[in-house]
This record gives structure tokens, C-alpha cells and sequence, in this order.
């Protein structure tokens, strides 16, 4: 009798082998990764079309295997309508960060949901403008210090964090919305689930699919990875609860 | 197919897409020009397209970027303020080297200005109203049988040179009422498979990406060069443009779409006068007939242009023929300003005379 | 042949119809046509005015400075259009509702037309617009009664076919008038 | 029977993140820099003989730098 | 306020404006001008100002009508993608004379190209990227301290013709550390009260209506004469140039903004050589000095324009000079393709002896 | 004893005396009506700035006796938070048709209303594109025919009519948030009592105040006035429910 | 005691909304056409009579063409 | 006086706080000076290069093609920059990190400077950079070891003053390193 190993984690397929420009400890590289699961689960590499925003994740077509537009600041939605519409067969998902998804692209992220186009919206919520350096975004928590808010986000001025899951989730075209996070290994796998299931929610023409996917950003928060990973559990959650907000696939 | 109809340039303009093979359309409300999605809207789920009404003019853009990336003929339409807000839209087509036909039907600016025709557009659609240093196609029809056939020639060029291309219109010219003569249309044979967009049913092998973003050293400037030398093939191959009496002509009057019209009667009036004048009328305004314009007005022809607007594209007739005189009359656009064949009559009989 | 006219009336004297049958007329009996229409921001009520240029050549602007003719069918028209008429021109003037006789004008052709009291005779208000064309194609020799009343057959849904017979003796009524008062100057 | 992970040097980032996920603190930081200067996450020999191939430390990696085996009984 | 300060050209627009009586400022964030709102968010408060990140750069320049309209100074700022976005809100603060500062910090296109410095914009800024043949005042900075006078000059111009006015830097002039030397704003007395805003606590009397629509029979038309009457009486009074060595040239260099400080170093090279090279620099892009261009470059004086694009500024240099030789040297923007002076210098020497 | 003669209806002060443009039986005249006796309540028709948005109520200036300014299509709200933060002592409104607040000005007026702007909107709803000539709006209901659904509005392709008073209640800006009608004497008495209510929200400085009025459009519905005016009751009413969805003034 | 109401002739645009809204139905429509081209609303003198000065038909006339008068007691 | 220099390494090295450092020194001495950073979309990591201009005139380019010396902190800026430096120009090279001796051009002046070690021996291995400007300093005279560090002490926070001592160290540390290398020659 012997023991031979098999290996229980591997790189998904649908993953270039390429190492990510993205800064130490930054959890664009995990939902690029629970992403690229999906794909190999349903074994749609070859067909998916993604459209890239404008972020630290403009760079899809570098890590994912796939066809990749890049659009405009915001309008990943737009896009990926005019993609689907021309190949209905094809899955095609969006990419997009809080200030892509939330601020400029606010009416077409919530038009799109509202027809109910058969897209997979993966939304990476990381409280701030990575790409840019750090400035406020829509979502970030009252109190918290950015380039643009030196003294900290001031509700009175700056208005309030933007719950994107909670209001796609009011659209009739919304089959699916919720929000999950990437911090601790249970969460990854929750997310996991999740993205998973927005994936099966286009295939089955259930209707629109949101994830919104709590994310860190060291860098800008001027924290530690595994500081800014705590940040999440601490502050992101209570402000942005986990949880499916819609689901209408039934 | 050959009855003749009797149809408003913006009905021609969404019947000559159609039959060029257009199956996407992504449009937003705007006078002049809401017969063309509004045609649209009925005829083309009968061939088993898609329209969509956007939630706006940028979303439209962006939809149209999606579809031309992948493959299919799309067409977006608009007038003046809409188009000004596709022009991030257009700069990342230009740019993404991603075709499609975008079509204003111009009104009366700036701002919300008025819905009467006008030309004061020009440049923005020739000189590039987005950043970044692109250029488009741009044609101006002058007829209700050239809405019909130059959108059909939008699409050829803008799939052959992956340029997008923009018909440029105005209310006068979609608004019109005129004979329409449909013909069968044909693709050219040398339009090449579009093996760079994201066609069928998935990537065959290597990956397809439509992408507008160039950071290595020197990778931009290459990509813009390349650009730049595709504008150039056009001006070589590409240029259109309608003469009228120009052999014989003494003054030289130039025009294009509804002046160009209104040209045509006061060219004829003043032949009627006995007066060697003649039209020259661009009909591709970019690539610009610099050519014809050496031909038939740099040697010792005057020239006079007129425009629906206080000068444009004299600008770009002066630099085609920096040596000629080059007179300019023109009406800033509004209502109650459309100019009369009688009064650019009058302006050939004063600059022939001097 | 090279022909321009002007219509002019307010919304619901169906204008915009009449220049469009003209236009397409002149077009079926293998003319060239154009028809431009003024239009307003409110696309509803108020005047209603459009210019037809007809030739045998082709059509330069599709629009007029001084027209050759012009339909006027209520006073407001009347007011604003009258003396814009080209010199030598023509004028057809609706007296039903005009009460100028035009006759400022020494330059110019008139026949004044009781448009809507001879529509009322043939039985339908409605049929002024048809009278007031019948009398332009009168005078203009562009295109003849049955031509437009032919058009206007191949236009008018099936269900509307039965107003036909109405349609055209408001063309002919028109033509008439017009003849015999041409004639009498 | 033995499981253990693989963690690609030239793919890790040194974030850390894997040391506090996994259960038994069995992976620490390298003290020399690697060649993109970070100093990557590393598993002693002694260690590695604990590693239960949960995966959890993977799931959290961003950089995908770690791999999981689990040894298997064949007979 | 007199010792120097070392700071980012950036900065120093955001220094300039504050000092200028800018208090309220609208933007959103983009590489590279993101250090004009950080440092406005940081200062403005303390002046009582407000200072809003909005949600886009369409909603920021609808904030600065919006505020511009209240006669308060307001700015926003952008770089070119952003400034696309603004074209039709440009167009109707023109169309609405409404005055207002727009800072375009230029980085290479078309599309998302990259965040390298750019001239590719000279169209869009000079010629009217919106709809309706509008101009809005242009002004080009080639130093840090440029930035913070010209700034001042923008707020002054765009109240006193109420034309909306562009400082059209790049990625160069806006990331670079220079020397700065501050001083008092001093407001030009010619400066008439806006009485045509909605100020204070409310209408005295008459109301007040901030528009672009005009719908009247000859009122748009004659609107835009009115705009455009403006802009000739600018052409005569606020023309600025720089003249660098031009009384003796026999080759006039000229460029603008960023590649006008590799040309002086260049031009610096070449006198060295003994070759009698002058530049020729605008600072206003529009108005265009083609008064400065006649004055020293059309008496048998060869021309050298340089760009950091295809070919724009050399358009309106040719208008200028239709009878002088005029050459021209860009280099398409992008990562790594940033001229030198000593690249700059080969062309002259090329031209020179040509 | 005698009896004189009490004027109990009359035409408020802030409204000119000037015939309005719209046509027969076009609600945006009671409504413009109502916003009239709402500033006379007040009296603040002097300080009052009025944003008019781009449709059939682009002309606010020929009717209301106040400063105004023109914002493009779907930036009313936008250039009134402009305004607003240079006055912030006089009261501005905007007021905007469904297209324009509920298509193209998506993005302005969801982040408008989640800065919290003390701002009162009022939101007409016609279910369609009045001055372009009746295009779908993003209100047109579920099979309503128009220009550009001539076989009526497809909720699979077209999307579903979006409910803005729902939508925006869920902001944290949102102080008040209600939809009326105007379709009977009662409604018209409570549409007066929000509009005010809405200013009043302004005047307090409680937040955002947001007023949706359900309002005919004859002419693009091909309807007599009065048939218009039943259909309000018949359709309308029951997709777009009446009430208030939010008040956080209290 | 007299109320009354007075329409304006030149204001009004014959929506007809008012007579709906009329509990008594006092309101008719005018069979001649106003300046404008529209039937005006009117109300005849002996329904005028019984007008209650509610002011319903105020209220839903989108052309503020209605003026309501209400009968007070003086003494 | 005209003077420009390029200053590589990797982010982390200091490179850009001595080319601030020096280009604002230079001003502060009544001078001019620009300073010109490279800077990428992702504002973090990899590589760090910028070019200060100095002149006691005006500063024309703030960029240039071929510097009169380049400060090359790690091999990777070694390899894609020493072949651009200026004929005749100068060229500091940090030997603890770099084998290359840039023998390959014989036509610049060299100094192999073991910055790192230099520095570990002063007492911390972030002195690297001001070691490294000590040393070009004292070859191009373009401002003094002194006012270096008077402009550190006046840019520094109060809490982080005492850090300058150990600054000043290595700025002269450098220029002595330097002035005995290029003794030797
Ligand atoms: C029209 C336009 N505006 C602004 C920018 C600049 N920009 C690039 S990325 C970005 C936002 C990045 O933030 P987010 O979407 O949250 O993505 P992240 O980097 O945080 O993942 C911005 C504003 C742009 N490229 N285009
Ligand atoms: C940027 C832009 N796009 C489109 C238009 C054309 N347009 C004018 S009004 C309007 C919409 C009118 O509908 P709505 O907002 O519902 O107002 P309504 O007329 O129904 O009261 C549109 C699309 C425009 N003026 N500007
Ligand atoms: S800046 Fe933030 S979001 Fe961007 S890559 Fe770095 S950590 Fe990730
Ligand atoms: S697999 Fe489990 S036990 Fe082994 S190192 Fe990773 S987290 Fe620890
Ligand atoms: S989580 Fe991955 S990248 Fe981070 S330290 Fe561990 S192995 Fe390295
Ligand atoms: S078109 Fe409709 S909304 Fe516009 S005025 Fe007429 S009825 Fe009112
Ligand atoms: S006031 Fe009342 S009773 Fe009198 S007419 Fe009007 S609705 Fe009828
Ligand atoms: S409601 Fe007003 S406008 Fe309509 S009919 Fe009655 S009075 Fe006339
Ligand atoms: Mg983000
Ligand atoms: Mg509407």
C-alpha cells in the first residue's frame, strides 16, 4: 500500500500563468481567480467574452484567457449589451470597480439591470479610486480618509456609501444581487458560490446577475495587506452587509 | 426593387443601412432625427435585428462599440448636443481601430440652441471633437437618395479602414421629402473577414481583444502613426466629391449637403446670367478633396464658399489651396436663417463682378 | 420645367397632405420633387406651411427665397407670405377666410378662391385642401387632376377609399374655378 | 499521510495573507527578498510534515502562488 | 507672499485659482491632473469654499454652469477622456455665456491611451469639440509659474467676454517641479459686475434667465453673430505670444506648452551653432496670434512648427502665413516618445540649411 | 344685509399671466400650477432659482416669475447642486421630465439625491418622450405603444418602467420622497400638499426632497384630455402606486 | 347667496377636464371656435346660478382659465 | 551654469525625494531648476527615474535625450540607461548593487560608488540615496553638501529631525567618496 499525491488546489484554466501588476496582498487577484473558477466549472473559456473597466482591473485580457473589450469609464454595461445582443449564446460579464460602477457608470449599471440583459456583472468594491491614487468613491465609509477627502468623508458634504447590491436589487430586470466578500477563506468560498451561480443565472436567461465583492486596497488605504484585510471584517461589512439581496432564479 | 418612393432623407438613412446589412441599432430620442429610430424601431425586429432605445447618447456609443467589437454592422444616430456627448465614445472607437456608422442629422447650436439646420458641426466631426488626435469618415449626402447610398458606402469604408465613419446630415436634408430610387446593395469584394473582432460562437485559439490602451515605450505613438497612415490611404483612395460646371468656371463656388442644394439653383441662376460660375461639392468631408480643389481653383479661379455657419470648412478649402482667393459668406444657423438660392446669387454676382 | 410653390394655412387645413400628393405626383409621372416641411419644437397646432420645388431636371434647393406661387389658406398666411411672392408670380388666396383681396399686388397673378364655402357645397369642410390644389395644378399644368387623384387612391388606406369619389370632384371644383377665373382676366 | 503545499516564489507578492489563514500558522515570511524585491511567503520542512492540505491558505492567496496536495491511499 | 515655492505645475493652477477668488470647484478624479482636486479638497474648505467630487466629469461641468450662473468664479478639471465627456456641457456655458474656468491637463489618446503628455487636444480645445460652432478662450502654460498666472488671466477673460476659458496644459507641465513665485490676484478694473447672474438673495426686480435656447425667427442667428463678434473683438485686444530671438531669424521655430520649453532649449542649441534661429510661442491658442506670425514670419522666413501630435497648431499657422513656407515636426504621443531638445535641434538644423 | 363677492381661486403670483405652449389638457400646466402656489405659500418667489431641464417643460422662465436656469438634458440636478452651494440660502428647484430625470440624468439625480442636496425636485411622469413626439420613456408602461415600441413596450428587450419615488427612497440623502397625481380635485389637493412639503423639506434643511407627479400627455398618447386624464386612474395609478416612500423630516 | 365662476376665453384650450371634474356638471363646451381655434369651456347663466364656488374645476384646469367667486355675508 | 542629471533606481531607493531634494536646493540658492519624475498607471513598485534641469539662467527642457550624468542606483537602471548618458558626461554607479563597471564607454567619467555597504556602515541602509547625492554634488559643484542639508532640515517634520545628523553624514560621506575617485583619475 502506498499514498500518491493528488493535487486538491491548482491555477483555474481560464487563468493566464502570469503574474498580475496588482499591488501585494490586493483581492482583485482573488476575484480574478474565483472568476476564472467559474469559467472552468462550466467550462465556458472559449465562448466567454468579458469586458474590462477602467481600474486596476483594466488589465483583464492580460490574466484571463478569454476575449476582452475594454470600455469607456463606466460604461462596461453598455458594452457588454451591444456584445450580448450580437452573440446571445455567448456569456459575457463585466468587470467593474466602485468608482467605475457606482459613480460614472451609474446610469448605465442601473439601465442594463433594468432591461434584464442576460450579463454577469462582477463588481469589486474597494472603497476607494485605486488606479487614481486613492480618492473618495461612492462607497466610501463615512470617516474614511482619502486624497480627496484629507479630513475624512463628510456624509453632510459628500453624501453617503452607495449600496449597490441593495438598490439593483429594486429593478424588476435584477434576477440576482448580492454581496459577499473575499477576507477569510469561508468568505472566498461563499464567493466562490456566488459567482458562480451569477454565471448559471445568464446561462439559464434568468435575467441580469450582480456580485458585489467587498475588496481591499493596501495601497490606498495606506494599510498592511493583512490590515487592510482585517479593515474589511471590521468596517466594510457592518456597513456593507453580506448577504443575497434578489434572487429570482427559482 | 427599382419603384421609386418618395421618403424623408431620415427614413432613406435607416432603409439604406437596413439594406446594407445593419443589424444592430442603438439610438436615443432627438429632433431632427427621431424618424430614424423610430423607422428602425418597426422594421428591423422584421429582420431579425435589435433595437435598442439607450437610456442616453453615451450608453448608445458604447452599445455600438460592443456590437461593431463583435463583428456585426450597428449604426447609431443623433443630432448636435447628442453627438457631443458620444465624442469620449468616438475617440475609444478611433482608437480601439473598432468600425460603425454614427450618423447627426445637425441642429442649431450651442448648447440647446434650436432644432433648425445647420452646419456649424463641421469641425467637430472633421478636426475630432474627442481628445486623442483621430479622425473619422465623414460624408455629407445633400439628397434624399444620397442618405440612402452613402450610409451603405459608411459602412463599406469604416469596415474596410476600421474607421468609424459618420454621416453628416442636417434638418433640411432628413427632414426633406424627396424621390427615392432603392437598389440591391453589393458588398465590395475587397472588404476583408473581420478575423480581429470577436466573432461565432468563441475564440478560435488566440485571443481577440478590442482595446484602446498602449503602455509600452513607444507602442502608442506606433498605434497613433499607424492611425495616421490609414487617414492617408483615404485622401489617396477615398476622396468623393461632385463637380458642377467647373471646367469653364471663373468663380468657384464650394459647398456641401443643404447649402450645396441651395448652391446648385443659385449656380444655375447665375448661368442663366451668362456668369462662368460653378460648384464644387465635397461629399466626402474627411478625407478632404484637396486634389479637386488644386484642380479646378488654383489657377487664378476665385473661389466662394458657403456654409450654414460663421466658417469652417473654408478653413479647410484655404489650406487645400493656400495660393487661391477664397471668399466665405455664411449664416449662422437658427430659425428663420435657412439662406435662399436668391441671396448666395446674390453673393456670386458681387464676388464675380470684383 | 422648373416649378416652386408655397402652402400656407394653419394646422388641421391638412397642408403638409397636399404638398406631399404634389411632390409625389410629380415624382410618379417621372418629374423630380422635393417637399420640404417647416416643423416647430411643439410638433403640434399653430401654422403649417411647406415649400414644393418641382422640375423635369432635377431639384436644386428645397427651398424658396420668393416662390413662384403660393397657396395661402387663412389670414395669418396671408400677412406673413403674401409679399414675399416672386414678382410675375401667382397666388391662389382662400377669400373664405381671407378678407384681403391681395390687391396691393399689381406684379402678380391672383384668383381668389371661396375654398371653404365650396367645400361645404360639395358636402365635407374638410375638402378645402383638395380645392385649393386642384386650382395650383390648374394654373401650374405640373401634374394633371387624375394623376394626383390616382396618387391619392395609391396613398389612402383601402378602409378611406370610399372619400375618393369626394377627393376628386374637390380637385375638379378647384381646377374649375381656377380656369374660369384665370380666363376671365 | 503526507500533504503539502507549493508556494511559487516568483508568484507571491509577500502579503501575508496566507500566514493568518492558515489554521496551524505553519507558513511564515522569508526575511531575503525575492527578485521582484518582496519577501515571500515560505513553509519549513518541519512544518510542511503538519500541513493538513486543507487549502485554506490558497483560497486566500491573491497571487494564486500556492499549491495543494493531499496524499492519497492506493492499493 | 514672495519666496519661491517648489511645486508640481498641477499645484500651482489649484494655488492660482484659489488666489484668483475661485471657491467652488467640481471635478473628478483622472491621471494626470488628480493633484489639482486633492489640493483643492485640502485648501478650499479653509476658505470657505466648497469643493465637490462628483460623480463624473458631465456632472462637474454642469455644477460649474450651475455655479458660474450664481456669478461665483468656479473650475473644474480633467484630463482628455474626462474632457470629451464635458463637450456638451461646453458647449452650452458658451452657448449660455456663461463664463468658467475648464483645466485640460492632456494625456494621449485616442480612447484610453495613455497618461503620457499630450498635445492631441488642440483641436477639440481650439476649434470647438461641442456642437455649434462655439469657441471658448484657450490658454497654454509652458511653466509651473505659467500655471499659476495663467489661471489668474483665464478667471479675468472669462468674466469680461463671458466666454468659458481652457487652460490646455499636459502630462509635462502638470507632473514638473519648478520654482514658483506667488503674488497677490489684482482684479482688473474693467471688470463690470455681473449683473446678468443670479447673485445675492434673489431678483431685484427683473428676472434673471441663464439660457442657450432661442427659438425666435433670426434670434439664434443673430445670438451667434453676437458670440462670434466676441471673439474677433478678442483677436484685437488679448492676443499673447512669447517672442524668443525673432528680430534676426531666419528660421522661426514655433510651438506651445510643453514642447515649447524642449524648443527653447533646442532654439538655445542652435544659436549656440551660430544658427539664426528664433521660437515663436502663443500662450493664447485662441485668440490665435496670426498678427505675431505675420509680423515675423512672413518676409521669406522659413517656419518650424513642432507638436506633440500629427499636425494641428500647424493648421492655423499655415491660416496665418498662407504665403510662408512652413514645415512641421510631431511625434504621436505616448509612453516613451516624449521629443528631446536634441531631436528638436536635428530638425532645425535640417530645415535650417534646407 | 348684503353679499360681496370673495375671490376663493385665483391665479398665483408666481406664475405669469402668460398662455403656456403646452397643449389641451397637458398636466405640466396644473403642475406648473401647483409649484406656483407652493412659492406664493412661501413667499420666496423672489429668491427662488428654477432649473428647467430639456422637454416639454424647457420653458420655466415664460411661465414662473423667477430666475432660471437652462440645464441640458438630464443635468438639472447637477447644475442646481452648482447653484445651490453658491446660494445656499435660496431655495432651487428643478424640474424635470421622465426622460430626462429617469434616462439620461440617471446618474445625476441618484447621486444628487445621495449627497443629500437641499434641493426639491418635481418630476413629471408622463409615461413617455413628450417633445421629441412620444418615444418610449423609461416610464412607458408594459405594452404601451409609442414611436419607438410601435408593437408596445416589450419589458424582455425594452426593460420594465422604472419607479423613481422607490428607487430614490432608498438613499440615505433622501429626506422625502413621494408620488402623486393630478388627475381628480383630490389628487390635485394632495400633489399641492407634497409640493409644499417638498419646499418645505428645502426650507428646513432636513435633505433631498423628491416629489413624482403622474401627468398626462394627450398628444403622444392619442387621447382626448379627457380620456388621458382616465387613464392616469385606469393605468397608471396601479403600476405607479401613490404615496409617500419616504419622509426623514420629521 | 352667489357664487361664481368666470373662465377665460383666451386662456382656455377646450381640454374639457372641467366639466368632468364639475360635481353638477355646470360646464359645457362652446360649439364657436376661440381666437386660439379651440371650443372654450363655458358655463350658461342659469347654471351659474347653481354653481357652489367649490372651485373643483379649478383645480384640474391646466390653464388656470378658471376664476372662482364665493358669495360672502356682510352686515 | 547649466547642469541636468537623471537619477534612476528602484521605488523604495529614495531616488525621487534626492531629486527633489536637489532641485529644490538649487532654487532655494537663487537658481533655477525643474525636475521631471517618470511616473506609470500604477503608481506603485517597479522602477523610479527622474531628471532635474539646473541653470543659472532659465531651464528650457525638463526633460532630456542624452544627460550630462545619470545617478544609476540598480542594474536594471544600468542596463537600459548608461548607454544614453551624454558623451564626455558622468555616470555614478552604485557597485554594491551593480557588477557592471561600465567599462564598455570609455568616453564618460566613472565613479563605482558601494553605496549600499557605504551605507550599512554609516548605520542605515536607506542612506543610500543621500550617500549617492553627496557624491554628485560634490563632481558637479551645482550646490553644497551644506545647503543639501539645510533644505532636508527645513522639508523634514520636526519629529523625524533627528534623522538629519545620519543625512548629513552621508551626503558627505559621498562627496568625499567621490572627490578621492575622481582624484585617482
Ligand atoms: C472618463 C474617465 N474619467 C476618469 C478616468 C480616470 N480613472 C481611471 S480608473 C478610475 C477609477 C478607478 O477606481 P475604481 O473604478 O474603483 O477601480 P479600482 O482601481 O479601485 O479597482 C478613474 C477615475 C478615466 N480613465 N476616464
Ligand atoms: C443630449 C440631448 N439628448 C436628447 C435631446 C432631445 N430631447 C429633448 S426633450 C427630450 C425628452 C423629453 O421627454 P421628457 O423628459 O419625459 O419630458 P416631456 O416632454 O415628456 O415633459 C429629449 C430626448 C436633447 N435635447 N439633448
Ligand atoms: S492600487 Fe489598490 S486596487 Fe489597485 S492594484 Fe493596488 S491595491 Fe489593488
Ligand atoms: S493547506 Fe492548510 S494546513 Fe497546509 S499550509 Fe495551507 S492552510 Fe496550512
Ligand atoms: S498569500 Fe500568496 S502572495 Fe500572499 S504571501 Fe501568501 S503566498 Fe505569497
Ligand atoms: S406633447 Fe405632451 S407633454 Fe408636451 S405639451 Fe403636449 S401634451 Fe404636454
Ligand atoms: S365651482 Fe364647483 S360647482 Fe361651480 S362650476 Fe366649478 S366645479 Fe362646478
Ligand atoms: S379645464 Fe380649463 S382649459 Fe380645460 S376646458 Fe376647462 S377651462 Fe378650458
Ligand atoms: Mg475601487
Ligand atoms: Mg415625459
Amino acid at each position: 500500500m502506498t499514498t500518491e499525491m493528488k493535487q486538491v488546489f491548482s491555477r483555474p484554466d481560464s487563468l493566464k500563468d502570469a503574474a498580475t501588476h496588482f499591488c501585494p496582498g490586493c483581492q482583485h487577484g482573488t476575484i480574478h481567480r474565483l472568476v476564472a473558477e467559474a469559467m472552468d466549472y462550466f467550462g465556458i473559456k472559449d465562448q466567454t467574452i468579458g469586458v474590462a473597466s477602467v481600474g486596476c482591473s483594466v488589465f483583464l485580457y492580460g490574466y484571463f484567457d478569454i476575449d476582452v473589450i475594454e470600455a469607456p469609464h463606466g460604461r462596461a454595461p453598455a458594452v457588454a449589451t451591444g456584445a450580448k445582443r450580437v452573440h446571445p449564446g455567448r456569456p459575457v460579464f463585466t468587470y467593474q470597480g466602485d468608482g467605475d460602477l457606482a459613480a460614472i457608470g451609474t446610469a448605465e449599471i442601473i439601465h442594463t439591470a433594468n432591461r434584464g440583459e442576460l450579463l454577469t456583472v462582477i463588481f469589486a468594491n474597494n472603497t476607494t479610486y485605486g488606479m487614481t491614487g486613492g480618492q473618495m468613491a461612492p462607497t466610501s465609509l463615512p470617516g474614511q480618509k482619502t486624497s480627496t477627502t484629507p479630513v475624512g468623508r463628510n456624509v453632510a458634504t459628500d453624501g453617503y456609501p452607495i449600496k449597490m447590491a441593495e438598490l439593483l436589487s429594486g429593478l424588476d430586470g435584477t434576477a440576482y444581487s448580492v454581496r459577499v466578500a473575499v477576507d477569510t477563506p469561508k468568505h472566498v468560498m461563499q464567493a466562490g458560490k456566488a459567482i458562480r451561480k451569477a454565471f448559471q443565472t445568464q446561462l439559464d436567461g434568468k435575467g441580469f446577475a450582480f456580485v458585489e465583492v467587498l475588496s481591499t486596497c493596501p495601497t490606498n488605504w495606506g494599510m498592511s495587506p493583512v490590515a487592510a484585510n482585517q479593515r474589511v471584517a471590521d468596517e466594510m461589512i457592518p456597513y456593507f452587509p453580506l448577504g443575497v439581496y434578489k434572487d429570482a432564479t427559482a | 426593387m427599382t419603384k421609386r418612393l418618395f421618403v424623408k432623407g431620415n427614413e432613406a438613412i435607416a432603409m439604406g443601412a437596413l439594406e446594407a446589412g445593419c443589424r444592430y441599432y442603438f439610438g436615443y430620442p432627438i429632433t431632427p432625427q427621431s424618424d430614424i429610430p423610430e423607422y428602425i424601431s418597426r422594421e428591423l425586429p422584421k429582420l431579425g435585428g435589435q433595437f435598442i432605445q439607450a437610456e442616453s447618447e453615451i450608453a448608445s456609443i458604447n452599445m455600438l462599440l460592443g456590437a461593431s467589437s463583435c463583428g456585426a454592422r450597428a449604426m447609431t444616430s443623433s443630432s448636435s448636443p447628442g453627438i457631443s456627448l458620444k465624442q469620449e465614445g468616438i475617440s475609444y472607437m478611433a482608437g480601439s481601430e473598432c468600425p460603425g456608422v454614427i450618423v447627426n442629422v445637425c441642429r442649431s447650436g450651442p448648447g440647446l440652441g434650436g432644432i433648425d439646420a445647420s452646419q456649424a458641426d463641421y469641425f467637430q466631426a472633421v478636426k475630432g471633437g474627442g481628445h486623442g488626435g483621430y479622425h473619422i469618415i465623414v460624408l455629407a449626402p445633400d439628397s434624399v437618395q444620397e442618405m440612402y447610398d452613402l450610409v451603405m458606402l459608411a459602412f463599406d469604408m469604416s469596415d474596410r479602414y476600421r474607421v468609424p465613419a459618420m454621416i453628416l446630415a442636417d434638418a433640411v436634408i432628413g427632414q426633406m421629402k424627396e424621390g427615392l430610387t432603392q437598389h440591391r446593395y453589393v458588398a465590395p469584394d475587397d472588404l476583408a473577414p473581420k478575423d480581429w473582432a470577436l466573432i461565432g460562437e468563441g475564440k478560435a485559439g488566440e485571443q481577440k481583444v478590442v482595446k484602446s490602451l498602449y503602455l509600452g515605450d513607444g507602442e502608442l505613438e506606433a498605434h497613433n502613426n499607424k492611425l495616421h497612415a490609414k487617414y492617408a490611404v483615404m485622401q489617396e483612395k477615398e476622396v468623393r466629391f461632385e463637380a458642377v460646371e467647373l471646367d469653364d468656371a471663373e468663380l468657384v463656388v464650394t459647398a456641401y449637403g443643404s447649402t450645396a442644394r441651395i448652391a446648385k439653383t443659385a449656380v444655375r441662376l447665375a448661368r442663366e446670367q451668362g456668369l462662368k460660375v460653378g460648384l464644387l461639392r465635397p461629399i466626402t468631408l474627411f478625407p478632404f478633396p484637396n486634389a479637386a480643389y488644386q484642380k479646378y481653383a488654383s489657377n487664378g479661379q476665385k473661389v466662394l464658399c458657403f456654409e450654414l455657419n460663421n466658417g469652417q470648412m473654408v478653413d479647410d478649402v484655404r489650406l487645400a489651396i493656400p495660393r487661391s482667393e477664397v471668399a466665405f459668406y455664411g449664416r449662422a444657423p437658427g430659425a428663420g436663417s435657412l439662406p435662399t438660392p436668391e441671396e448666395f446669387l446674390a453673393q456670386i454676382c458681387k464676388h464675380y463682378e470684383a | 420645367m422648373n416649378h416652386d410653390v408655397f402652402i400656407a394655412g394653419f394646422g388641421g387645413q391638412g397642408v403638409l397632405l397636399i404638398g406631399n400628393l404634389l411632390a409625389y405626383t410629380t415624382i410618379l409621372e417621372g418629374n423630380q420633387a422635393s417637399y420640404f416641411p417647416a416643423y416647430g419644437v411643439e410638433k403640434r397646432g399653430g401654422a403649417a406651411t411647406c415649400t414644393i420645388v418641382m422640375s423635369d431636371t432635377s431639384v436644386g434647393s428645397p427651398v424658396v427665397g420668393a416662390p413662384e406661387a403660393a397657396l395661402l389658406l387663412n389670414p395669418l398666411s396671408m400677412e406673413k407670405y403674401y409679399s414675399k411672392i416672386r414678382s410675375g408670380g401667382f397666388a391662389l388666396i382662400n377669400s373664405s377666410l381671407i378678407d384681403d383681396d391681395g390687391s396691393s399686388r399689381a406684379d402678380l397673378q391672383r384668383v381668389l378662391i371661396p375654398a371653404n364655402d365650396m367645400a361645404l357645397e360639395i358636402g365635407d369642410a374638410r375638402l378645402v385642401n383638395m380645392i385649393i390644389l386642384g386650382a395650383y395644378v390648374e394654373y401650374s399644368k405640373v401634374v394633371s387632376v387624375d394623376s394626383l387623384a390616382a396618387t391619392l387612391k395609391e396613398v389612402l388606406p383601402e378602409r378611406n377609399h370610399r372619400f375618393l369619389p369626394m377627393n376628386h370632384k374637390a380637385l375638379e371644383a378647384g381646377a374649375l374655378f381656377c380656369r374660369q377665373n384665370l380666363a376671365k382676366k | 499521510m503526507a500533504n503539502k503545499i507549493i508556494i511559487d516564489e516568483m508568484l507571491c507578492k509577500g502579503c501575508a495573507l496566507c500566514t493568518v489563514a492558515c489554521p496551524q500558522s505553519l507558513i511564515t515570511m522569508a526575511t531575503e527578498l525575492n527578485k521582484h524585491g518582496f519577501f515571500p511567503a515560505v513553509i519549513s520542512a518541519e512544518n510542511l510534515e503538519r500541513c493538513s492540505g486543507c487549502t485554506l491558505c490558497a483560497l486566500v492567496c491573491p497571487d494564486v502562488a500556492i499549491k495543494v496536495f493531499r496524499g492519497v491511499k492506493v492499493d
